[in-house]
């Protein structure tokens, strides 16, 4: 009997000689921040007890499963800190149990080789934008296709200078931190440019608090430049209520009070964009709207005049304001959707090809 | 008295409900009124919860219980307080510090968030082998799944006029939008109709008790 | 100074956040833990600044007797009551600086603050909302004509998912023999959803997507300097 | 202001001709049947498959002005998981979401009395900052939840014994109306750390969101709206709030497309009528 132990004893200790014993091993989980390692072993027994030590000398078992081909990642890990491992390996036959030793590190990787794909789509992405942008500065005319929802932008200012009545801006129910929300405000800048030079006075109502402040610098700016600082009247511009539907309210109210002759609704928009569209078309007001939210677009299309869909909110601004930097960066987004479909299509024909790698890429296989 | 309370309570919904409802006669006193009654209450629930459930746990606790540990959340608090200066007009210019670290926090999450969801992971979606499933419906949706993505993408390319050969992906594409709003607006009667029948079951019920 | 130090802070979160999606190693995910906390705690005073600005126009409001002053006063009076509420007795879970409030609690039989929002709040919010439903009703009647062939290809797909979403529909063509089950409505509907509209719903999304990626990178760079306000 | 004058009488009407259309059938029941979908039934596989006594999230991101619609589903789903005995924390990325938390608990306590807080169920409250919460969730629980409501610190809580990160739980439910809602779960839980979510919506957002019920499963199936919310409840054969509702959901449907029919013949024979 204690022959047996004594030859596993030694099988064990050589096998922590070699420097990857074929029967129990700890490998790192590559590419990753240094908190998980993989222990695996191959050893023939139906169950096998995994333990770690821990730092009090005690041994803790972590997994136990089939010996043949055994693997379990532990992770919650240091990097800084060596982790002792050991497997029991209960042999009924001899009725005793051999176990295996292993000692390893975490390493901490530089990178996650699996985000590669989604790497190296937003670095082709952001480099065709910068490109796209520098050129621009440089003076660059880039040519950008009518977008018709903006042609409404101009009768719509002009009808409601004609009717002496205001027009009312909202610039959508999210906070600044929604990228809309801030190309609302530069759609409201061109607008505000347009306003200012005909005396048409800009209702601007916000929900939250940094919409309001950039909204009066936007509206402050327009003027200034359209040379009429004294004709700006920052109380116009003003905040409401932080509540989705205490705002949407406050808005119906100013819309059948004053009866504005077009209405703008620009931006990030929920539910209540039908509340808001419905009582505009009431009052008659020629209405334009604009969000990427999918889910309202089907609204604005049916009670409003001109739509812009998705990207053409984005794509309006850059062509309104013909600032260099929104020009280069709708390039950029075109370079964009040319190499998505290139790559669906491509997609499209490796999977009917049957080669599995090339989806597998782009999926990052975690 | 409790009791007493509960009907109170009821009748102030009641009263609430209709004079919401009464907007759809024509704004009238009853209805402004609710309205910035309900502005009130909106905005002071959120200042509570804000300060119950963000304030003081993340904040406060973290400051009193060991002041030592957190002297890092200071540099935080210092900005949002930097924030709240912007009501006052003469140094409002102060809490452009912290606004520019919530906007450049959420540009730098939001281009890494959607580029991995909504660019990446729609774009490995749509890389489907048409013919792979034998059930002859599916195999047309997957083509009409393919073709009505690189149409409708297409619609949204912006530097070439959409004129002549390149009319027709565009015309596509505008198609599939069509349906989808059709379907979006379908989905969508649905939900609206529901939340009325939220509201008349209530009236129904709990006030008029017609229904059980 | 004012402009310059800000978009460095904007250029500098904005990398950090990128960088560390890519990046395990140590300092990046500890800084990307700490910025995250950071921006949770300064919301929380963005909201606060929202309260007080919402605060400060409703006086203003009041102080030089806009029409409605007498509403923008009950707005005032009802959020002054619900924030008192909330502070002295607390919330179902949370307890104000009374503590629980039993005696209050004994006499209103549950505390002031969930009274209000269960009595109060809740009725107007969801009212506010079923307004909708009236709304879409007109919306069909006068503003779904029928003007060009796409507002028809949106109309009769509106029309097959409404019938499809209904019980009503599936009963209409639950006739339909086996070979033609691809035509019962709920299928019918279900096939639009899944296909037609998950594709221009991806194509919206893709689009928007890139659009963000550009707007965020703008903001990084600092080329896109609208929300400071002002000058570039 | 005639044309305005009649407009109004119209919509007056039509709002009047709404109003009885829905409360008719809810005084008078029909009792029509509802055909199960298949974007319901994933949502239904995720929670019964997901192994016993297994620890969940349910975020409750939406307000009071869609509880008809997304509180039967949380009804429902919170039972379903009772029912498979699964441990369930309940967090909120909007202020209401945590009074609309307590209201589902105490429906689905119920029904399964013995379930006891911080061994089978916790809240742990609202958070602010949606996206950024959950990325902060994805590194610690405890950093962004350092107490539940009711101020138990986050170690002293059993059942969050081996939830250090969003990686430890099963699945994520999300029951949202906007943003923050399933969307920033999807982006911030699924596709970074891979934890399955699955949620329901408002009819509205539904159909923006089936994108992601796709091959990569970025969202286990959805529940979209009332018709939903009732097939879930035949699922787990529960007659809820959202069967009862359904036969005046379908009568006002038909009145809609009736109205859409007259406005269009109307509109259509004034065109003719303008152009003699």
């Amino acid at each position: 009997m204690r022959k047996v132990i004594l030859i596993s004893g030694i099988l064990l200790f050589s096998s922590l000689l070699f420097a990857k014993s074929i029967f129990f091993w700890i490998e790192d989980v590559p590419w990753d921040d240094g908190k998980a390692l993989t222990i695996k072993a191959n050893v023939s027994a139906d169950t096998v007890y995994l333990q770690k030590a821990l730092d009090d000398g005690k041994w803790q078992t972590l997994y136990a499963a089939n010996g043949t081909n055994f693997s379990y990642t532990d992770s919650g890990l240091n990097p800084d800190v060596k982790y002792q491992y050991r497997l029991l390996v209960p042999r009924p036959a001899f009725n005793d149990t051999i176990f295996f030793a292993a000692v390893a590190q975490p390493e901490e990787q530089w990178f996650y080789l699996h985000k590669l794909s989604y790497l190296l789509i937003l670095l082709a992405v952001s480099i065709a934008i910068i490109y796209y942008v520098q050129n621009a500065r440089k003076g660059k005319d880039y040519y950008i296709r009518r977008i018709s929802g903006l042609d409404c932008i101009e009768d719509s200012i002009g009808r409601a200078t004609e009717k002496g009545k205001p027009i009312l801006f909202v610039p959508g129910i999210m906070d600044l931190d929604d990228i809309q929300t801030i190309s609302s405000l530069t759609i409201l800048s061109h607008l505000a440019h347009k306003a200012a030079e005909y005396d048409t006075e800009i209702i601007v109502p916000c929900r939250f608090s940094m919409v309001l402040s950039a909204a009066r610098e936007v509206v402050k700016e327009a003027y200034i430049k359209a040379g009429k600082p004294d004709a700006y009247n920052q109380d116009r511009i003003f905040y409401l209520t932080d509540d989705q539907f205490g705002y949407v309210a406050g808005i119906d109210g100013i819309m059948v009070r004053e009866q504005p002759a077009a209405n703008f609704f620009l931006g990030s928009f929920y539910a209540e964009s039908l509340i808001l569209a419905e009582t505009g078309f009431s009052t008659g007001a020629i209405q334009t709207a604009g969000t990427a939210q999918a889910s309202q677009l089907p609204f604005f299309v049916v009670t409003c005049d001109y739509t812009l869909i998705g990207e053409e909110l984005f794509a309006a601004s850059a062509y309104l304001s013909r600032d260099p930097q929104q020009l280069g960066s709708l390039k950029g987004h075109d370079f964009g959707k040319l190499l998505v479909i290139i790559l669906i299509v491509a997609g499209v024909i490796t999977e009917m090809a049957g080669w599995q790698w090339f989806k597998a890429f782009f999926e990052g296989a975690q | 008295m409790s009791g007493f309370m509960a009907t109170f309570g009821l009748w102030l919904s009641v009263f609430f409900t209709l004079s919401i409802f009464s907007f759809l006669y024509k704004d009238n006193p009853f209805y402004k009124l609710s309205e910035q009654i309900f502005v009130g209450l909106s905005a002071a629930y959120w200042l509570v919860y804000l300060y119950y459930s963000v304030m003081v746990p993340n904040l406060f606790n973290k400051l009193f219980t060991d002041f030592k540990g957190n002297l890092i959340l200071l540099i935080p608090t210092a900005l949002g307080l930097l924030m709240l200066l912007r009501l006052i007009p003469k140094t409002q210019w102060l809490s452009r510090y912290p606004i520019a670290i919530m906007i450049g926090t959420s540009a730098g999450i939001n281009m890494v968030r959607y580029a991995k969801t909504d660019l990446l992971g729609q774009i490995s979606a749509t890389m489907i082998n048409p013919f792979a499933s034998d059930n002859v419906i599916t195999v047309i949706g997957n083509i009409l799944l393919i073709v009505g993505t690189i149409c409708g993408v297409y619609f949204f390319y912006f530097s070439k006029k959409q004129e002549g050969i390149r009319a027709v992906p565009s015309k596509l594409g505008i198609w599939f939008l069509m349906i989808s709003f059709g379907a979006s607006f379908g989905y969508t009667v649905m939900a609206r109709i529901s939340l009325l029948i939220g509201r008349l079951e209530f009236l129904l019920k709990d006030w008029l008790h017609i229904i059980k | 100074m004012k402009y310059k130090v800000p978009l460095i802070f904007a250029f500098v979160c904005g990398i950090l956040v990128v960088i560390s999606e890519f990046i395990p190693h140590r300092p990046f995910n500890m800084l990307i833990t700490t910025l995250q906390d950071w921006f949770m705690i300064i919301s929380g005073f963005a909201i606060l600044l929202g309260q007080i600005s919402l605060f400060q126009s409703n006086i203003k409001k009041i102080k030089n007797k806009n029409p409605d002053w007498p509403f923008y006063l009950a707005g005032l009076i009802s959020f002054a009551i619900m924030l008192v509420f909330g502070l002295l007795w607390g919330t179902q879970e949370y307890a104000g600086i009374f503590g629980q409030g039993d005696k209050i609690q004994a006499v209103v039989g549950m505390k002031p603050f969930d009274y209000l929002f269960n009595n109060a709040f809740m009725p107007l919010s969801a009212t506010m909302f079923s307004l909708l439903a009236f709304f879409i009703a007109s919306a069909a009647y006068r503003a779904f004509i029928i003007r060009s062939f796409e507002s028809n290809l949106l109309m009769i797909t509106a029309v097959i998912v409404m019938l499809g979403r209904t019980s009503f529909g599936g009963m209409l063509t639950s006739w339909l023999p086996e070979g033609l089950k691809f035509l019962h409505l709920p299928n019918l509907s279900d096939f639009i959803m899944e296909f037609p509209n998950s594709a221009a719903q991806r194509a919206i999304l893709i689009s928007a997507a890139l659009g963000i990626i550009g707007s965020s990178l703008r903001i990084i760079l600092g080329i896109e300097r609208s929300y400071l306000g002002g000058e570039k | 202001m005639s044309v305005n004058k009649n407009t109004q009488t119209e919509r007056r009407i039509i709002y009047l001709v709404l109003l009885i259309a829905v409360a008719l059938p809810l005084i008078f029941p029909i009792g029509w049947k509802t055909e199960v979908s298949n974007y319901t039934k994933m949502a239904w596989d995720l929670v019964e498959n997901t192994p016993d006594s297994s620890v969940v999230v349910f975020s409750f991101d939406y307000d009071p002005s869609t509880i008809t619609e997304i509180q039967p589903m949380a009804e429902a789903m919170l039972e379903h998981s009772f029912s498979r005995n699964q441990k369930i924390i309940a967090v909120a990325l909007w202020p209401q979401g945590v009074q609309m938390a307590d209201q589902a608990f105490k429906v689905a306590l119920q029904k399964y009395p013995d379930k006891k807080y911080g061994i089978d169920y916790v809240n742990l409250g609202y958070k602010v900052a949606g996206i950024v919460a959950i990325q902060a969730m994805g590194k610690s629980m405890q950093e962004v939840f350092p107490s539940d409501q009711s101020g138990i610190k986050y170690e002293d809580i059993p059942m969050l014994k081996k939830v250090k990160t969003l990686k430890d739980v099963a699945y994520i439910c999300s029951l949202s109306s906007g943003t923050p809602g399933i969307k920033e779960w999807v982006m911030a839980a699924r596709d970074p750390l891979g934890t399955p979510v699955t949620g329901g919506t408002t009819a509205v957002s539904a159909p923006g969101l089936l994108p992601y019920v796709n091959s990569q499963k970025q969202l286990y199936g959805l529940l979209g709206g009332l018709k939903a919310a009732s097939e879930y409840e035949t699922l787990i054969n529960k007659i809820g709030s959202a069967t009862i509702k359904m036969d005046a959901q379908s009568i006002a449907h038909l009145l809609i497309l009736a109205f859409i029919l007259i406005g269009n013949i109307k509109a259509f024979v004034t065109k003719k009528r303008s152009e003699q």
